[in-house]
């Protein structure tokens, strides 16, 4: 087979449209040109040197290989939130507990560490899988409530995530903390514990090979194994799952309860990879960050690192740019923001947008010939 | 403090009640007309912050509180046109557009007030006068509480209350809000567009998220600060929830949420109860849960009998 | 209306080409099958619906209705085969909508509830303004959409289906306001499937059929089996698909089944049994309780009266899950909603019961290869036409979805097969396709439930056929060969009842 | 490098540069924006040969350290980072960059082992002294013997609202505490404390929440430390028509112009002068004087930590009141006076201290 009916044949397996790919690619792609004129326009206006600042933000997260490492370390949180809310969204749920399951994984990974002495590979797990578990017992409260109750699980989990926050500012402030920090924080993480870095030269931990582990892990929980299934049939047409005997509440708990574990792993690798310490006092964000990275993903488990690394890239040139000049770095947020609006509407550049816009232009063109032919 | 008896009998107590209530009022309003129009408009929370800074902005440029209310108005208008365009004319999903707003709104006020001063956290407004009515303010305890101690937005608030259930209930425009959130195909089907009944139930449910940020920057604060919302918005949808889209009770669950804040503050100070304000700060949100399942629970138990 | 053609996306030809007129002052029946296209042409009257082609003349002059407001304009007021009102509001509320009375700027809900006291007087109709529409039984509801229409000054009324889910003395109520309407110059269009009532206050009859119109009658000039027999239309032959199998043991054992929704009785102890080998048809006009009747014994409904059992095994209250581990498959009405994934793709959609079985997993794993060959063998046998299993199951026709869902299910049964409306809209090649698969099925000692609107289908392919006629089963005929199409017409429309079957109209 | 006196100056382009990391934000109108001014001071004083800069790291503690590195990288002459939040990853910084010279203040940069890191000049206040004037000022506002006039109402309450129980705002605290004992030792009328924290340094709505109710429970008078949060307070004192004593640096003087009668009201502030070490440490640094590997402390004797004498002070303490407390700070300044610091004592003991003041 040549090569060309190869790549046809197994797109055409994974029910790949060149033509919808297309289009949906265009979609993205215009989705951010637009933000980002808008983010040129903003610095433009605010910038006392606006080629400076539009040069680091564009350029600076690949000035050099720490820049990029960077961008990476900021991508991978991102990745986590990111195939969390994909796991939950694809059970058509919006549990916004994965925020405050970034806090408790980060929380509960620490004081593992530090209080459970463990040898050194065994030590890393039971920090991670420790941290998942106790936020998914959290996240598994709204998601019950949901279920069985019918309570709306975006109001109820933001509730949580203020609850459980102020849990753990008590805990570090009085039952675990280190008087020798001179902070409100946790002991020193041990050596042990810690996720080493990946590549010297760069920040980038042992938490980017875990995330996309896991990434992998939901891709095949989602296209090979029957709960995975479950769940995606669930999210797509609730009333179809029933009728196929789907038990479409345990679905709907189960997808909730992963997405908050693989979260509260995230916490736990970001506290094992780039703190010292747990010395959370506020709510690190990550759990609506998770939302918007999956929503730039259209939802698809392997394009969420993709779209983390382009938040990532964002939020790293933002970073460089109120660095080295004089625009602050929340201009990213409103590229964020415009660029959700634009991806996650139906209307706005849908294919069927890009086809009328097609069509209108073959009718032309071919007026336009039949102008010319006339002419002659 | 030295006892709970001299908490409940202490004035300011009952005026810290209706501070804190008063935002939950505003956002819980604007909760509820979006619900009532069939609409889950979490963009509430991002548009309570960018109406709050809008506010303070503006009442300085004018120095004058009003105008700083009134152009919050506007913004809050302004914020749920788009929440309106995206979720209506673009058919976005509601959820994901209210996530886009309030991202969008938290790093938009940051960086205008960068951008005006060179700070990222505030911005001082000119602050409304507290309200004292004369003969009314005698009333023993009362007076003090009602007509000595609160300022123009908490009298709207209250106004807004009233105005809700009479507006939903008398108005021809609140009878429409309401059948299109019970069935927009029936409506539709009468001549009456459905989509454009729920723009104008989004822009006034911006409106009042805007005057909710307002007194959040301009009534019970002198000075925008970026993390001064601190989740009431979503405290608003709470109670909407609890309160079944009913304005009395959602604006009770509003102020049950005000005293139990108010509490938790307080209680720091009571002499004898040693629990750690860490703790005492979750109360509110626990009681908002737990406010949640009891409503859940009628709920279903009506739904049974229904049956 | 002239030439009117209607054609729903993607292909499903709901008009053909009607023309249709109408006299002043006239009660006009519209009758014929489900899916005839009545509704699609009353909507298209009313601006609900656009047609793609023809034209609608108004007094000789040709207008343009878009919308219901344009058509409310010419005086035409419809009262919809579902109901269109507001559940938690009053009465008064759902008569007003759109048109509210205003005092002051405001809603005048006094002025409301006295336009509603005063339309109720004139037209004999008793009526409280101020009761929710929640606690309405069926007729008053109906009669609150005709006054809706009324409050809006038509003079023109569409009633799709008014007396299908009315009581025989609500039915008589209706008839004698329709009546007092009629006395006032009102135009009246009713769609019904009971001829009777066409019958007793009609002036004229249009038969549809298939998207066309049969023709308008004199009510007087035609007698109730020749409307049924144009309804109808086509010759019974008997079809060569029909293999003479004799039906086994009993497999599914239906012990009074009663239900009761909303304060009506939607099944009313219907008894009946289905045997290996045999399949049983079940008919009627839509809405005499198929649709309950498939709900119940699929397990999404599961408080009933009565049992249903299974080889000796009771299923009462058991869920969709265990009812389908036990052996009985269901092809859902709605294959759009319910019977297909029209965000996932078709192997998505084929596999979705194969995947629970042990066979089709490899450990933790789904067995993907095993459940990619079972696709591949349902889009084979069935002749589904796409590009690939993994194609968008939105990207198919009506036709090609019906075929995957019942393919599915057909190959699942093991016991019995629950087939609900399995041919509606789709072409002529898919029919024959599954009635095939079905009498295979039959071939391998099952039993096949057969819900069917379509006379001709239940001719071809089933030995014995239950009729059901208001929640009750009316006629069980043992050898359908000993019923023809009109006496079964009857049943269905209610004219006569089976003896010995207890139930009395 | 590697001596403690090791000063050598490297303005290998010719511009002397420093930078100031604030592992925040600006805009608390105190703490940070208090060193923020030092540096605007050095650009003013020596424009020409100067480059000063401050960068706001913002909240997201994963990007401190990776600054950190970024500024160590560039050819700055001093990096200039605070708090006990940033020592940790400067410990780490630091000895990767070793012939770059650092300065830290509000911590020492390891406890004890300043002399270990010998690129890094550390720098602590005793905040506590500062906090024992506020609180001798206070009591005496409450028991009546400050001579005072209106608003004070002699309740023999004060107040104390603090951002998050840290050992900073712990040290203002027990100074306060310290000073309300002292007072209350030789007086009838004792005076109790009321003591609350917000949670965080950012929410000035908590604040003011939680300044209503100490002013409606008859504070007189609220010592607050809690940054921008803070502002809340002085919200509060302002509707309340109380009085208020700020931190850090004399807020009197930011709202005097903008907002006077809100300014009326902040009796004083407990001065801990960031903006003064910095220019004086810069300079030092710049002329070659400054000790790397060191620990150097400021209190109420170097003039780095006082109470706010300015125009509002003088006009509402009564002139006997304010030698009184002149002459506290000279027995401190002697060293007759010692005052417990949070240092001295451990979590559990800070606690019972705010218990016996209840
Ligand atoms: N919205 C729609 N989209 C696609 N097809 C439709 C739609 N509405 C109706 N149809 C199809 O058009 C055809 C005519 O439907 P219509 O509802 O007009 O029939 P009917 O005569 O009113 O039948 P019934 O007696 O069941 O009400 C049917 O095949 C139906 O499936
Ligand atoms: N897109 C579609 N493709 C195929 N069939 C459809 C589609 N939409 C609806 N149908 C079928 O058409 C039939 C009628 O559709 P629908 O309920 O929309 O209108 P209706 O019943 O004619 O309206 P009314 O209630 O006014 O009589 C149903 O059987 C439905 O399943
Ligand atoms: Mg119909
Ligand atoms: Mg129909």
């Amino acid at each position: 087979m040549k090569l060309k009916d190869r790549l046809v044949s197994y797109s055409k397996k994974r029910g790949f449209s060149f033509q919808t790919f297309f289009f949906e690619s265009l979609k993205t792609i215009m989705a951010v040109l637009i933000a980002y004129l808008i983010a040129i326009i903003i610095i433009l206006i605010v910038s006392d040197k606006p080629s400076e600042s539009i040069y680091w933000f564009v350029v600076g997260p690949f000035s050099n290989m720490m820049e990029f490492g960077e961008l990476i370390k900021k991508a991978i949180p991102l990745m986590f939130a990111g195939i969390a809310a994909c796991v939950i969204v694809k059970a058509n749920q919006f549990n916004l507990f994965t925020e405050g399951a970034f806090y408790v994984g980060g929380l509960v990974a620490a004081l593992i560490a530090i209080y459970i002495k463990l040898p050194a590979v065994l030590a890393v797990i039971a920090a991670l899988v420790g941290g998942g578990l106790v936020a998914a017992i959290f996240g598994y409260i709204p998601a019950k409530l949901k279920s069985s109750l019918n309570v709306n699980e975006f109001v109820s989990s933001i509730m949580l995530n203020f609850i459980v926050l102020w849990i753990g500012v008590y805990l570090i402030s009085n039952v675990v903390i280190d008087d020798a920090s001179g902070d409100t924080a946790t002991q020193i993480i041990p050596e042990v514990s810690k996720l080493k870095i990946l590549f010297s030269g760069t920040n980038i931990s042992y938490g980017l090979l875990i995330v996309v582990g896991i990434v992998i892990l939901v891709k095949i929980f989602f296209s090979k194994t029957l709960p995975g299934y479950e769940i995606k049939m669930t999210g797509d047409n609730e009333n179809f799952a029933k009728y196929s005997g789907i038990n479409v509440q345990r679905r709907v708990v189960m997808a909730q309860t992963l997405g908050i574990f693989i979260a509260g792993v995230g916490g736990a690798t970001e506290i094992l990879s780039n703190y010292h310490r747990f010395n959370w006092k506020t709510l690190p964000g990550y759990g609506f960050d998770g939302f918007m990275v999956t929503i730039i993903a259209k939802n698809k488990p392997l394009f969420v690192p993709l779209a983390a690394l382009f938040i990532g890239y964002l939020r790293a040139g933002a970073d460089l740019m109120a660095f080295n000049s004089d625009v602050a770095q929340e201009v990213v947020a409103i590229i964020q923001g415009v660029i959700i609006l634009l991806i996650a509407s139906e209307r706005f550049f849908s294919s069927s947008f890009f086809k009328r816009l097609l069509d209108n232009y073959k009718e032309r063109r071919d007026a336009q010939r039949m102008d010319v032919m006339k002419n002659e | 403090m030295n006892s709970f008896w001299d908490l409940f009998s202490s004035v300011n107590f009952y005026v810290t009640i209706i501070a804190l209530a008063t935002p939950i009022i505003f956002a819980s309003m604007a909760a509820l007309i979006s619900n009532k129009a069939g609409i889950v408009n979490i963009s509430i929370e991002g548009t309570m912050l960018v109406s709050a800074l809008v506010g303070a902005i503006f009442s300085t440029l004018f120095s004058s509180a009003i105008m700083g209310i009134l152009f919050a108005l506007v913004a809050g208008v302004l914020m749920g046109y788009l929440f309106a365009f995206s979720t209506i004319k673009l058919k976005t999903n509601e959820i994901l557009v209210g996530i886009a707003i309030n991202i969008l709104a938290a790093g938009l006020v940051v960086f205008i007030i960068y951008a005006l001063t060179g700070n990222k956290s505030d911005y001082s407004s000119v602050p409304l006068k507290t309200i004292s009515i004369p003969l009314l303010r005698d009333i023993p305890i009362i007076g003090k509480i009602f007509f000595d101690s609160l300022n123009l937005l908490v009298y709207l608030a209250i106004v807004v209350i009233i105005a809700m259930s009479f507006f939903l209930k008398k108005t021809v425009l609140g009878v429409r809000i309401r059948s299109v959130g019970m069935n927009a195909k029936a409506v539709d089907s009468i001549g009456v567009s459905s989509e454009k009944v729920k723009l104008i139930a989004l822009l006034i449910a911006g409106g009042l998220a805007g005057l909710g940020g307002a007194y959040m920057s301009i009534g019970f604060m002198s000075s925008f600060n970026t993390g001064m919302i601190a989740g009431r918005g979503f405290i608003g949808l709470a109670a909407e929830a609890i309160g079944a889209g009913i304005p009395y009770v959602t604006a009770l669950f509003a102020v049950v949420f005000g005293l139990v804040n108010a509490f938790s503050l307080t209680a720091q100070t009571i002499t004898g109860i040693n629990i750690p304000y860490e703790l005492l700060n979750t109360l509110p949100y626990f009681v908002t849960i737990i406010g949640l399942v009891i409503f859940a629970v009628i709920k279903k138990r009506r739904n049974k009998n229904n049956i | 209306m002239k030439d009117i053609r209607k054609v729903y996306y993607p292909d499903i030809v709901a008009i053909n080409n009607a023309t249709f007129s109408l006299a002043e002052g006239e009660i006009h029946a519209l009758a014929g099958e489900n899916g005839a296209g009545k509704t699609t042409l009353m909507k298209i009257l009313f601006g609900l619906e656009k047609a793609d082609k023809g034209e609608i003349y108004f007094n000789s002059e040709l207008i343009n209705i878009h919308s219901p407001v344009d058509a409310m304009k010419r005086r035409i007021g419809m009262v919809h085969q579902h109901f269109m009102l507001l559940e938690n509001l009053t009465i008064a509320d759902n008569i007003v909508l759109g048109i509210e009375p205003k005092r002051k700027g405001l809603y005048d809900y006094k002025k409301a509830c006295e336009i509603t006291r005063e339309l109720g007087t004139k037209f004999d109709m008793v009526i409280d303004p101020e009761k929710r529409i929640s606690q309405l039984t069926v007729g008053l509801k109906q009669k609150v959409e005709i006054m809706k229409v009324l409050a809006r000054d038509a003079r023109i009324i569409i009633l799709d289906e008014p007396t299908a889910v009315l009581t025989p003395q609500e039915t008589k109520e209706l008839f004698h306001q329709l009546m007092l309407l009629k006395k006032d110059n009102y135009t009246i269009i009713i769609i019904t499937h009971k001829l009777r009532e066409i019958k007793e206050i009609c002036d004229r009859v249009t038969i549809m059929k298939a998207g066309n119109i049969v023709g308008t009658y004199d009510v007087d000039k035609i007698s109730i089996d020749e409307i049924s027999k144009k309804m109808v239309g086509y010759d019974f032959e008997v079809s060569k698909l029909k293999s003479n199998v004799k039906p086994g043991k009993i497999i599914l054992d239906i012990k009074g089944l009663s239900l009761t929704i909303g304060g009506k009785k939607r099944l009313d102890n219907i008894s009946f049994s289905i045997r290996e080998k045999e399949i049983l048809g079940v008919v009627g006009v839509e809405g005499n309780g198929q649709k309950e009747l498939s709900q119940v014994l699929n397990g999404e409904i599961k408080n009933y009266d009565g049992d249903i059992v299974l080889d000796d095994f009771s299923l009462k209250g058991e869920s969709i899950l265990e009812i389908r581990k036990a052996g009985i498959s269901y092809i859902p009405e709605d294959r759009m909603v319910d019977g297909a994934n029209l965000n996932g793709s078709i192997y998505e959609s084929a596999i979705v019961l194969k995947s629970k079985e042990k066979e089709y997993q490899n450990g933790i794993f789904l067995n993907g290869r095993k459940l990619e060959e079972f696709t591949d063998s349902l889009i084979n046998d069935y002749g589904v036409k796409c590009n690939s299993k993994y194609d968008d199951v939105k990207s198919l026709s009506g036709g090609n979805i019906q075929k995957i869902v019942s393919a599915r299910e057909i190959v699942d049964a093991r016991r019995v097969l629950i087939a609900n409306q399995p041919t509606r809209g789709i072409d002529i090649g898919a029919v024959m396709t599954l009635h095939e698969k079905l009498k295979s099925l039959q071939s391998q000692d099952k039993g096949i439930l057969l819900i069917s609107s379509d006379l001709k289908e239940i001719y071809d392919l089933a030995e014995s056929v239950i009729v059901l006629y208001d929640g009750k089963v009316v006629a069980r005929i043992n050898n359908i060969k000993d019923v023809n199409e009109e006496q079964l017409g009857r049943y269905m429309l209610g004219i006569d009842v089976q003896e010995n079957m207890g139930a009395s109209l | 490098s590697g001596s403690s006196t090791d000063t050598v100056i490297t303005t290998d382009d010719g511009v002397f540069r420093v930078v100031l990391l604030v592992n925040g934000n600006l805009g608390d109108m105190s703490f940070f924006d208090s060193a923020n001014e030092g540096i605007d001071r050095l650009n003013e004083t020596y424009g020409d040969d100067f480059e000063a800069t401050t960068i706001e790291m913002g909240t997201n503690q994963s990007n401190w350290e990776t600054t950190l590195y970024r500024v160590s990288k560039q050819n700055y002459d001093l990096i200039i980072c605070a708090t006990t939040q940033m020592r940790e990853q400067l410990q780490r910084v630091s000895k990767s960059y070793p012939n770059q010279k650092y300065l830290i203040f509000d911590t020492e940069i390891d406890d004890g082992k300043a002399s270990s890191y010998p690129n890094v000049h550390s720098i602590v206040f005793r905040q506590n002294e500062g906090g024992f004037l506020a609180g001798v000022l206070a009591a005496k506002m409450a028991n009546g013997t400050s001579g005072m006039e209106s608003p004070v109402n002699a309740t023999g309450k004060v107040g104390f609202i603090g951002g998050m129980r840290n050992n900073i705002i712990y040290d203002f605290a027990v100074g306060y505490a310290m000073g309300i004992e002292y007072v209350n030792n030789d007086a009838l009328n004792q005076t109790s404390l009321m003591t609350s924290f917000v949670g965080n340094f950012s929410d000035s709505t908590q604040a003011k929440a939680l300044a209503n109710v100490q002013y409606s429970n008859n504070a007189d008078v609220i010592f607050v430390a809690a940054s921008q949060a803070g502002l809340g307070v002085i919200d509060a004192a302002e509707t309340q028509n109380r009085y208020v004593i700020g931190v850090d640096s004399d807020q009197y003087s930011y709202y005097k112009n903008s907002n006077p009668s809100r300014a009326e009201l902040i009796i004083t502030s407990v001065l801990k002068e960031v903006g003064d070490v910095i220019y004086d440490s810069t300079v030092k640094f710049y002329n070659g004087e400054l000790e790397f590997g060191v620990l150097v402390t400021y209190g109420l004797a170097e003039g780095i930590i006082d109470i706010a004498d300015n125009e509002n002070y003088q006009s509402l303490v009564p002139e006997e009141l304010r030698l009184y407390i002149d002459g506290l700070k000279t027995q401190i300044i002697d060293g007759d006076l010692v005052i417990t610091s949070r240092f001295d004592l451990s979590l559990d003991e800070v606690d019972q201290l705010f218990e016996s003041l209840e």
